[in-house]
Protein backbone atom coordinates (compact mmCIF):
# COMPACT_ATOMS: atom_id res chain seq x y z
CA UNK A 1 0.00 0.00 0.00
CA UNK A 2 1.29 3.57 -0.72
CA UNK A 3 1.85 6.25 1.97
CA UNK A 4 -1.28 8.51 2.57
CA UNK A 5 -0.13 12.44 2.74
CA UNK A 6 -2.53 14.78 4.58
CA UNK A 7 -2.73 18.74 5.36
CA UNK A 8 0.14 20.56 5.47
CA UNK A 9 2.38 17.39 4.78
CA UNK A 10 0.27 16.74 1.65
CA UNK A 11 1.02 20.52 0.36
CA UNK A 12 4.60 20.24 1.07
CA UNK A 13 4.88 16.90 -1.20
CA UNK A 14 2.21 17.69 -4.08
CA UNK A 15 0.56 14.31 -4.14
CA UNK A 16 -1.88 12.91 -1.53
CA UNK A 17 0.19 9.56 -1.80
CA UNK A 18 3.33 8.32 -1.99
CA UNK A 19 5.40 4.86 -3.01
CA UNK A 20 7.43 3.55 -0.14
CA UNK A 21 10.97 2.76 -0.95
CA UNK A 22 11.81 -0.65 -0.29
CA UNK A 23 14.80 -0.43 1.76
CA UNK A 24 12.28 1.57 4.44
CA UNK A 25 11.19 -0.78 6.93
CA UNK A 26 10.47 1.24 9.88
CA UNK A 27 8.87 4.54 10.95
CA UNK A 28 12.44 6.24 11.84
CA UNK A 29 13.78 5.52 8.34
CA UNK A 30 10.74 6.44 6.86
CA UNK A 31 10.72 9.74 8.60
CA UNK A 32 14.77 10.18 7.48
CA UNK A 33 13.63 9.27 3.68
CA UNK A 34 10.93 11.76 3.77
CA UNK A 35 13.03 14.73 5.38
CA UNK A 36 15.65 14.02 2.45
CA UNK A 37 13.31 13.65 -0.22
CA UNK A 38 10.83 16.57 0.85
CA UNK A 39 13.23 18.90 3.01
CA UNK A 40 10.54 21.00 3.77
CA UNK A 41 8.95 18.73 5.70
CA UNK A 42 11.13 19.98 8.58
CA UNK A 43 9.88 23.41 9.22
CA UNK A 44 6.24 21.21 10.51
CA UNK A 45 6.03 21.66 14.59
CA UNK A 46 5.80 17.97 14.53
CA UNK A 47 5.35 14.79 11.91
CA UNK A 48 3.97 12.04 13.19
CA UNK A 49 3.46 8.72 11.33
CA UNK A 50 0.31 6.46 11.82
CA UNK A 51 0.72 2.53 11.14
CA UNK A 52 -3.27 0.73 10.59
CA UNK A 53 -4.72 4.01 11.77
CA UNK A 54 -2.65 4.11 15.24
CA UNK A 55 0.42 6.53 16.24
CA UNK A 56 3.62 5.05 16.00
CA UNK A 57 6.87 4.98 17.34
CA UNK A 58 10.15 5.26 15.13
CA UNK A 59 11.55 1.74 16.02
CA UNK A 60 7.94 0.11 14.64
CA UNK A 61 8.35 -2.49 11.64
CA UNK A 62 6.64 -1.63 8.55
CA UNK A 63 5.22 -4.03 5.69
CA UNK A 64 4.22 -3.50 2.05
CA UNK A 65 0.60 -4.59 3.91
CA UNK A 66 0.46 -1.88 6.13
CA UNK A 67 -2.06 1.19 6.05
CA UNK A 68 0.75 4.16 6.35
CA UNK A 69 -0.01 7.83 7.00
CA UNK A 70 1.74 11.12 7.90
CA UNK A 71 0.31 13.19 9.93
CA UNK A 72 1.36 16.69 10.30
CA UNK A 73 0.01 18.61 13.07
CA UNK A 74 -4.24 17.97 13.65
CA UNK A 75 -6.24 21.30 14.09
CA UNK A 76 -9.65 19.66 14.47
CA UNK A 77 -12.40 21.36 16.50
CA UNK B 1 -22.08 4.26 28.14
CA UNK B 2 -23.51 4.92 24.69
CA UNK B 3 -21.46 6.69 22.53
CA UNK B 4 -22.11 8.65 18.98
CA UNK B 5 -19.21 9.29 17.16
CA UNK B 6 -19.89 11.21 13.14
CA UNK B 7 -17.88 13.01 10.90
CA UNK B 8 -19.74 14.61 8.21
CA UNK B 9 -20.72 17.93 6.01
CA UNK B 10 -23.28 19.21 8.28
CA UNK B 11 -23.54 18.67 11.72
CA UNK B 12 -26.01 20.20 14.39
CA UNK B 13 -25.77 20.96 18.57
CA UNK B 14 -29.80 19.18 18.25
CA UNK B 15 -28.55 15.52 17.03
CA UNK B 16 -26.23 15.85 19.49
CA UNK B 17 -28.56 16.94 22.24
CA UNK B 18 -31.19 14.34 20.59
CA UNK B 19 -28.23 11.24 20.99
CA UNK B 20 -27.71 12.12 25.06
CA UNK B 21 -31.10 12.55 25.87
CA UNK B 22 -32.23 10.36 28.24
CA UNK B 23 -34.77 10.81 31.31
CA UNK B 24 -32.21 9.10 33.57
CA UNK B 25 -29.74 11.93 32.99
CA UNK B 26 -30.44 14.98 35.20
CA UNK B 27 -26.84 16.84 33.14
CA UNK B 28 -26.31 17.69 30.15
CA UNK B 29 -23.01 19.27 28.99
CA UNK B 30 -22.37 20.52 25.49
CA UNK B 31 -19.51 22.33 23.66
CA UNK B 32 -19.80 23.52 19.95
CA UNK B 33 -17.11 24.94 18.49
CA UNK B 34 -17.92 27.49 15.89
CA UNK B 35 -15.93 29.34 13.13
CA UNK B 36 -14.60 32.57 14.00
CA UNK B 37 -14.84 35.37 11.23
CA UNK B 38 -11.37 36.29 12.37
CA UNK B 39 -8.04 34.89 13.38
CA UNK B 40 -5.57 36.89 15.63
CA UNK B 41 -7.30 40.08 13.99
CA UNK B 42 -7.18 38.89 10.15
CA UNK B 43 -10.56 38.72 8.57
CA UNK B 44 -11.71 35.57 8.08
CA UNK B 45 -13.78 33.97 4.83
CA UNK B 46 -13.93 30.54 5.11
CA UNK B 47 -12.32 27.15 6.71
CA UNK B 48 -11.60 24.24 4.75
CA UNK B 49 -11.73 20.94 6.83
CA UNK B 50 -10.20 17.62 5.69
CA UNK B 51 -9.83 14.24 7.97
CA UNK B 52 -8.46 10.94 7.64
CA UNK B 53 -11.46 9.58 8.07
CA UNK B 54 -10.93 5.59 9.37
CA UNK B 55 -8.12 6.95 11.72
CA UNK B 56 -10.05 10.03 13.14
CA UNK B 57 -12.83 7.74 13.56
CA UNK B 58 -10.90 5.44 15.45
CA UNK B 59 -9.55 8.00 17.58
CA UNK B 60 -12.64 9.10 18.70
CA UNK B 61 -13.66 6.25 19.50
CA UNK B 62 -10.54 5.96 22.05
CA UNK B 63 -10.78 9.37 23.66
CA UNK B 64 -14.73 7.98 24.50
CA UNK B 65 -12.98 4.90 25.41
CA UNK B 66 -11.08 6.83 27.51
CA UNK B 67 -14.00 8.59 28.84
CA UNK B 68 -15.71 5.78 29.86
CA UNK B 69 -12.42 4.56 32.23
CA UNK B 70 -12.69 7.77 33.88
CA UNK B 71 -15.79 8.95 34.42
CA UNK B 72 -19.64 7.23 35.18
CA UNK B 73 -21.03 9.23 32.11
CA UNK B 74 -24.05 7.63 30.56
CA UNK B 75 -23.84 9.21 26.96
CA UNK B 76 -21.50 10.59 25.29
CA UNK B 77 -21.52 12.56 21.82
CA UNK B 78 -18.99 13.50 19.46
CA UNK B 79 -19.56 15.41 15.90
CA UNK B 80 -17.12 17.03 13.64
CA UNK B 81 -17.63 18.89 10.48
CA UNK B 82 -15.62 18.31 7.12
CA UNK B 83 -15.42 20.83 4.12
CA UNK B 84 -15.88 24.41 3.84
CA UNK B 85 -17.44 26.01 6.62
CA UNK B 86 -17.85 29.98 6.88
CA UNK B 87 -18.12 31.96 9.96
CA UNK B 88 -20.90 31.27 12.60
CA UNK B 89 -20.82 27.55 11.01
CA UNK B 90 -20.39 24.71 13.61
CA UNK B 91 -17.41 22.73 13.18
CA UNK B 92 -17.29 20.52 16.18
CA UNK B 93 -19.99 19.33 19.24
CA UNK B 94 -19.21 17.47 21.97
CA UNK B 95 -22.42 16.42 24.04
CA UNK B 96 -22.11 14.24 27.55
CA UNK B 97 -25.48 13.42 29.88
CA UNK B 98 -24.44 12.62 33.29
CA UNK B 99 -25.94 12.07 36.14
CA UNK B 100 -23.83 14.68 38.07
CA UNK B 101 -23.26 17.62 36.62
CA UNK B 102 -19.47 18.06 37.60
CA UNK B 103 -17.94 14.81 36.08
CA UNK B 104 -19.75 16.18 32.89
CA UNK B 105 -18.01 19.03 32.85
CA UNK B 106 -14.93 17.53 33.27
CA UNK B 107 -15.44 15.04 30.62
CA UNK B 108 -16.83 17.24 28.03
CA UNK B 109 -13.45 19.82 28.78
CA UNK B 110 -11.40 16.49 28.32
CA UNK B 111 -12.69 15.37 25.35
CA UNK B 112 -12.55 18.52 23.09
CA UNK B 113 -9.14 19.10 24.58
CA UNK B 114 -7.88 15.60 23.73
CA UNK B 115 -9.64 15.93 19.99
CA UNK B 116 -7.72 18.91 18.92
CA UNK B 117 -4.51 16.81 20.32
CA UNK B 118 -5.01 13.61 18.61
CA UNK B 119 -7.91 13.24 15.65
CA UNK B 120 -6.32 13.38 12.70
CA UNK B 121 -8.36 16.52 11.21
CA UNK B 122 -6.75 19.41 9.62
CA UNK B 123 -8.07 23.26 8.79
CA UNK B 124 -6.98 25.36 6.17
CA UNK B 125 -7.83 29.20 6.96
CA UNK B 126 -8.72 31.16 3.69
CA UNK B 127 -8.34 35.09 4.60
CA UNK B 128 -10.07 37.93 3.39
CA UNK B 129 -6.81 39.29 2.04
CA UNK B 130 -6.25 36.11 -0.17
CA UNK B 131 -3.74 34.21 2.18
CA UNK B 132 -3.62 30.85 2.91
CA UNK B 133 -2.83 29.62 6.37
CA UNK B 134 -2.14 25.69 7.64
CA UNK C 1 -20.56 41.01 27.93
CA UNK C 2 -24.14 40.43 26.49
CA UNK C 3 -26.66 38.94 29.28
CA UNK C 4 -30.10 37.00 28.67
CA UNK C 5 -31.89 36.10 31.81
CA UNK C 6 -35.50 34.47 31.87
CA UNK C 7 -37.89 32.65 34.07
CA UNK C 8 -40.89 31.36 32.41
CA UNK C 9 -42.88 28.04 31.41
CA UNK C 10 -40.80 26.76 28.91
CA UNK C 11 -37.30 27.04 28.02
CA UNK C 12 -35.10 25.18 25.11
CA UNK C 13 -31.73 24.78 24.55
CA UNK C 14 -32.15 26.40 21.24
CA UNK C 15 -32.83 29.96 22.51
CA UNK C 16 -30.22 29.95 24.16
CA UNK C 17 -27.47 28.97 21.57
CA UNK C 18 -29.88 31.76 19.54
CA UNK C 19 -28.70 34.40 21.67
CA UNK C 20 -25.36 33.47 22.51
CA UNK C 21 -24.56 32.58 18.82
CA UNK C 22 -22.05 35.24 17.39
CA UNK C 23 -19.19 34.74 14.52
CA UNK C 24 -16.71 36.51 17.63
CA UNK C 25 -16.46 33.71 19.67
CA UNK C 26 -15.65 30.39 18.71
CA UNK C 27 -16.34 28.26 21.70
CA UNK C 28 -19.70 27.20 23.24
CA UNK C 29 -20.52 25.58 25.95
CA UNK C 30 -24.08 24.94 27.27
CA UNK C 31 -25.26 23.36 30.54
CA UNK C 32 -29.02 21.57 30.27
CA UNK C 33 -30.34 20.58 33.40
CA UNK C 34 -33.73 17.79 32.77
CA UNK C 35 -35.71 16.28 35.07
CA UNK C 36 -34.87 12.47 36.25
CA UNK C 37 -37.27 9.83 36.39
CA UNK C 38 -35.88 9.35 39.63
CA UNK C 39 -34.47 10.82 42.68
CA UNK C 40 -32.19 8.12 44.81
CA UNK C 41 -34.38 5.46 43.16
CA UNK C 42 -37.71 7.04 43.61
CA UNK C 43 -39.70 6.86 40.25
CA UNK C 44 -40.56 10.82 39.94
CA UNK C 45 -44.02 11.96 38.42
CA UNK C 46 -43.36 14.93 37.94
CA UNK C 47 -41.63 18.22 39.82
CA UNK C 48 -43.33 21.64 40.33
CA UNK C 49 -40.99 24.50 40.28
CA UNK C 50 -42.20 28.03 41.60
CA UNK C 51 -39.91 31.02 42.31
CA UNK C 52 -39.82 34.44 43.66
CA UNK C 53 -39.78 36.02 40.17
CA UNK C 54 -38.33 39.49 41.15
CA UNK C 55 -35.51 38.58 43.50
CA UNK C 56 -34.45 35.37 41.07
CA UNK C 57 -33.90 37.38 38.12
CA UNK C 58 -31.96 40.03 40.45
CA UNK C 59 -29.89 37.23 41.84
CA UNK C 60 -29.01 35.63 37.92
CA UNK C 61 -28.20 39.17 37.45
CA UNK C 62 -25.50 39.01 40.24
CA UNK C 63 -24.45 35.74 38.94
CA UNK C 64 -23.59 37.22 35.92
CA UNK C 65 -22.16 40.64 36.62
CA UNK C 66 -19.52 38.31 38.86
CA UNK C 67 -19.23 36.20 35.67
CA UNK C 68 -18.55 39.22 33.79
CA UNK C 69 -15.49 40.43 36.56
CA UNK C 70 -14.04 36.98 36.75
CA UNK C 71 -13.64 35.79 32.88
CA UNK C 72 -13.61 37.74 29.70
CA UNK C 73 -16.96 36.25 28.29
CA UNK C 74 -19.22 37.14 25.47
CA UNK C 75 -22.49 36.23 25.77
CA UNK C 76 -24.68 34.57 28.48
CA UNK C 77 -28.18 32.88 28.49
CA UNK C 78 -29.56 31.85 31.64
CA UNK C 79 -32.69 30.49 31.72
CA UNK C 80 -35.06 28.63 34.05
CA UNK C 81 -38.34 27.29 33.70
CA UNK C 82 -41.37 27.14 36.25
CA UNK C 83 -44.61 24.91 36.72
CA UNK C 84 -45.11 21.52 35.92
CA UNK C 85 -41.92 19.53 34.67
CA UNK C 86 -41.84 16.01 33.83
CA UNK C 87 -39.25 13.37 33.33
CA UNK C 88 -37.02 14.71 30.32
CA UNK C 89 -38.40 18.18 30.29
CA UNK C 90 -36.15 20.92 30.40
CA UNK C 91 -35.72 23.25 33.68
CA UNK C 92 -32.41 24.82 33.17
CA UNK C 93 -30.31 26.17 30.53
CA UNK C 94 -27.06 28.27 30.89
CA UNK C 95 -25.07 28.92 28.04
CA UNK C 96 -21.88 30.54 27.74
CA UNK C 97 -19.74 32.27 24.49
CA UNK C 98 -16.42 33.40 24.59
CA UNK C 99 -13.32 33.16 22.44
CA UNK C 100 -11.11 30.93 24.44
CA UNK C 101 -13.22 27.21 25.61
CA UNK C 102 -11.69 26.89 28.93
CA UNK C 103 -13.02 29.86 30.52
CA UNK C 104 -16.41 29.14 29.04
CA UNK C 105 -16.14 25.70 30.58
CA UNK C 106 -15.14 27.28 34.03
CA UNK C 107 -17.87 29.99 33.65
CA UNK C 108 -20.60 27.88 32.86
CA UNK C 109 -20.20 25.78 35.60
CA UNK C 110 -19.67 28.48 38.21
CA UNK C 111 -23.00 29.92 36.90
CA UNK C 112 -25.09 26.64 37.41
CA UNK C 113 -23.51 26.04 41.11
CA UNK C 114 -23.84 29.62 42.10
CA UNK C 115 -27.47 29.62 40.89
CA UNK C 116 -28.36 26.25 42.33
CA UNK C 117 -27.08 27.94 46.00
CA UNK C 118 -28.40 31.44 45.89
CA UNK C 119 -31.52 32.05 43.16
CA UNK C 120 -35.06 31.65 44.84
CA UNK C 121 -36.28 28.58 43.09
CA UNK C 122 -38.16 25.77 44.81
CA UNK C 123 -38.80 22.25 43.50
CA UNK C 124 -41.71 20.09 44.88
CA UNK C 125 -41.30 16.55 44.25
CA UNK C 126 -44.30 14.41 43.37
CA UNK C 127 -43.66 10.39 43.38
CA UNK C 128 -45.14 7.80 41.72
CA UNK C 129 -45.90 5.98 45.28
CA UNK C 130 -47.96 9.48 45.92
CA UNK C 131 -45.52 11.00 48.46
CA UNK C 132 -44.91 14.52 47.98
CA UNK C 133 -40.94 16.03 48.52
CA UNK C 134 -39.80 19.34 49.45
CA UNK D 1 -45.86 45.09 52.99
CA UNK D 2 -46.87 41.63 54.15
CA UNK D 3 -43.75 39.26 54.61
CA UNK D 4 -43.56 36.85 51.80
CA UNK D 5 -43.10 33.15 52.39
CA UNK D 6 -41.90 30.38 49.46
CA UNK D 7 -41.40 27.01 49.19
CA UNK D 8 -41.22 25.02 52.53
CA UNK D 9 -41.66 27.68 54.25
CA UNK D 10 -44.85 28.46 53.08
CA UNK D 11 -46.34 24.98 53.24
CA UNK D 12 -45.52 24.99 57.34
CA UNK D 13 -47.06 28.36 57.67
CA UNK D 14 -50.18 27.40 55.24
CA UNK D 15 -50.20 30.70 54.01
CA UNK D 16 -48.16 32.71 51.36
CA UNK D 17 -48.19 36.07 53.19
CA UNK D 18 -47.88 37.19 56.77
CA UNK D 19 -48.40 40.23 58.72
CA UNK D 20 -45.27 41.88 60.04
CA UNK D 21 -45.72 42.87 64.22
CA UNK D 22 -45.03 46.22 65.14
CA UNK D 23 -42.42 45.07 67.27
CA UNK D 24 -40.33 43.08 64.95
CA UNK D 25 -38.12 45.66 63.74
CA UNK D 26 -35.18 43.74 62.45
CA UNK D 27 -34.33 40.61 60.42
CA UNK D 28 -32.75 38.96 63.75
CA UNK D 29 -36.11 39.45 65.61
CA UNK D 30 -38.62 38.54 62.00
CA UNK D 31 -36.42 34.81 62.36
CA UNK D 32 -37.13 34.71 66.30
CA UNK D 33 -40.74 35.49 65.92
CA UNK D 34 -41.20 33.24 62.89
CA UNK D 35 -39.75 30.38 65.16
CA UNK D 36 -41.71 31.29 68.07
CA UNK D 37 -44.94 30.88 66.32
CA UNK D 38 -44.30 28.27 63.64
CA UNK D 39 -41.68 26.16 65.73
CA UNK D 40 -41.82 23.43 62.29
CA UNK D 41 -39.64 26.02 60.26
CA UNK D 42 -36.86 25.29 62.75
CA UNK D 43 -36.69 22.09 60.77
CA UNK D 44 -35.49 23.80 57.72
CA UNK D 45 -31.97 22.87 57.12
CA UNK D 46 -31.80 26.37 56.63
CA UNK D 47 -33.57 29.66 56.80
CA UNK D 48 -32.79 33.19 55.12
CA UNK D 49 -34.52 36.44 55.02
CA UNK D 50 -34.54 38.55 52.01
CA UNK D 51 -34.84 42.25 52.24
CA UNK D 52 -35.98 44.55 49.17
CA UNK D 53 -35.09 41.28 47.12
CA UNK D 54 -31.68 40.74 48.55
CA UNK D 55 -30.21 38.66 51.31
CA UNK D 56 -29.87 40.30 54.90
CA UNK D 57 -28.43 39.60 57.83
CA UNK D 58 -30.04 39.26 61.24
CA UNK D 59 -28.79 42.56 62.40
CA UNK D 60 -30.88 44.78 59.57
CA UNK D 61 -33.45 46.85 59.95
CA UNK D 62 -36.72 46.40 59.07
CA UNK D 63 -39.22 48.92 58.19
CA UNK D 64 -43.16 48.71 56.66
CA UNK D 65 -42.23 50.07 53.35
CA UNK D 66 -39.66 46.61 52.89
CA UNK D 67 -40.42 44.18 51.02
CA UNK D 68 -39.38 41.16 52.75
CA UNK D 69 -39.27 37.38 52.29
CA UNK D 70 -38.77 34.00 54.15
CA UNK D 71 -36.27 32.02 51.56
CA UNK D 72 -36.16 28.16 52.98
CA UNK D 73 -33.30 26.14 51.37
CA UNK D 74 -33.72 26.72 47.37
CA UNK D 75 -33.43 23.83 45.01
CA UNK D 76 -33.72 25.65 41.77
CA UNK D 77 -31.57 23.90 38.94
Amino acid sequence: MGILLFGAAKDIAGVPVLEKPAHVNNVGALKAWLYEVYPSLQQLKSMMIAVNRSYAVDMQALSDQDEIAVIPPVSGG
Amino acid sequence: MEVLVNIKEVITVQEALDFIQSPECGGQVIFSGTVRNHTQQRAVLKLFYECYEAMAISEMEKIAAQVKEKWPIQKLAMLHAVGDKYPGDIAVVIAVASAHRGIAFDACEYVIDTLKETVPIWKKEFFADGEIGV
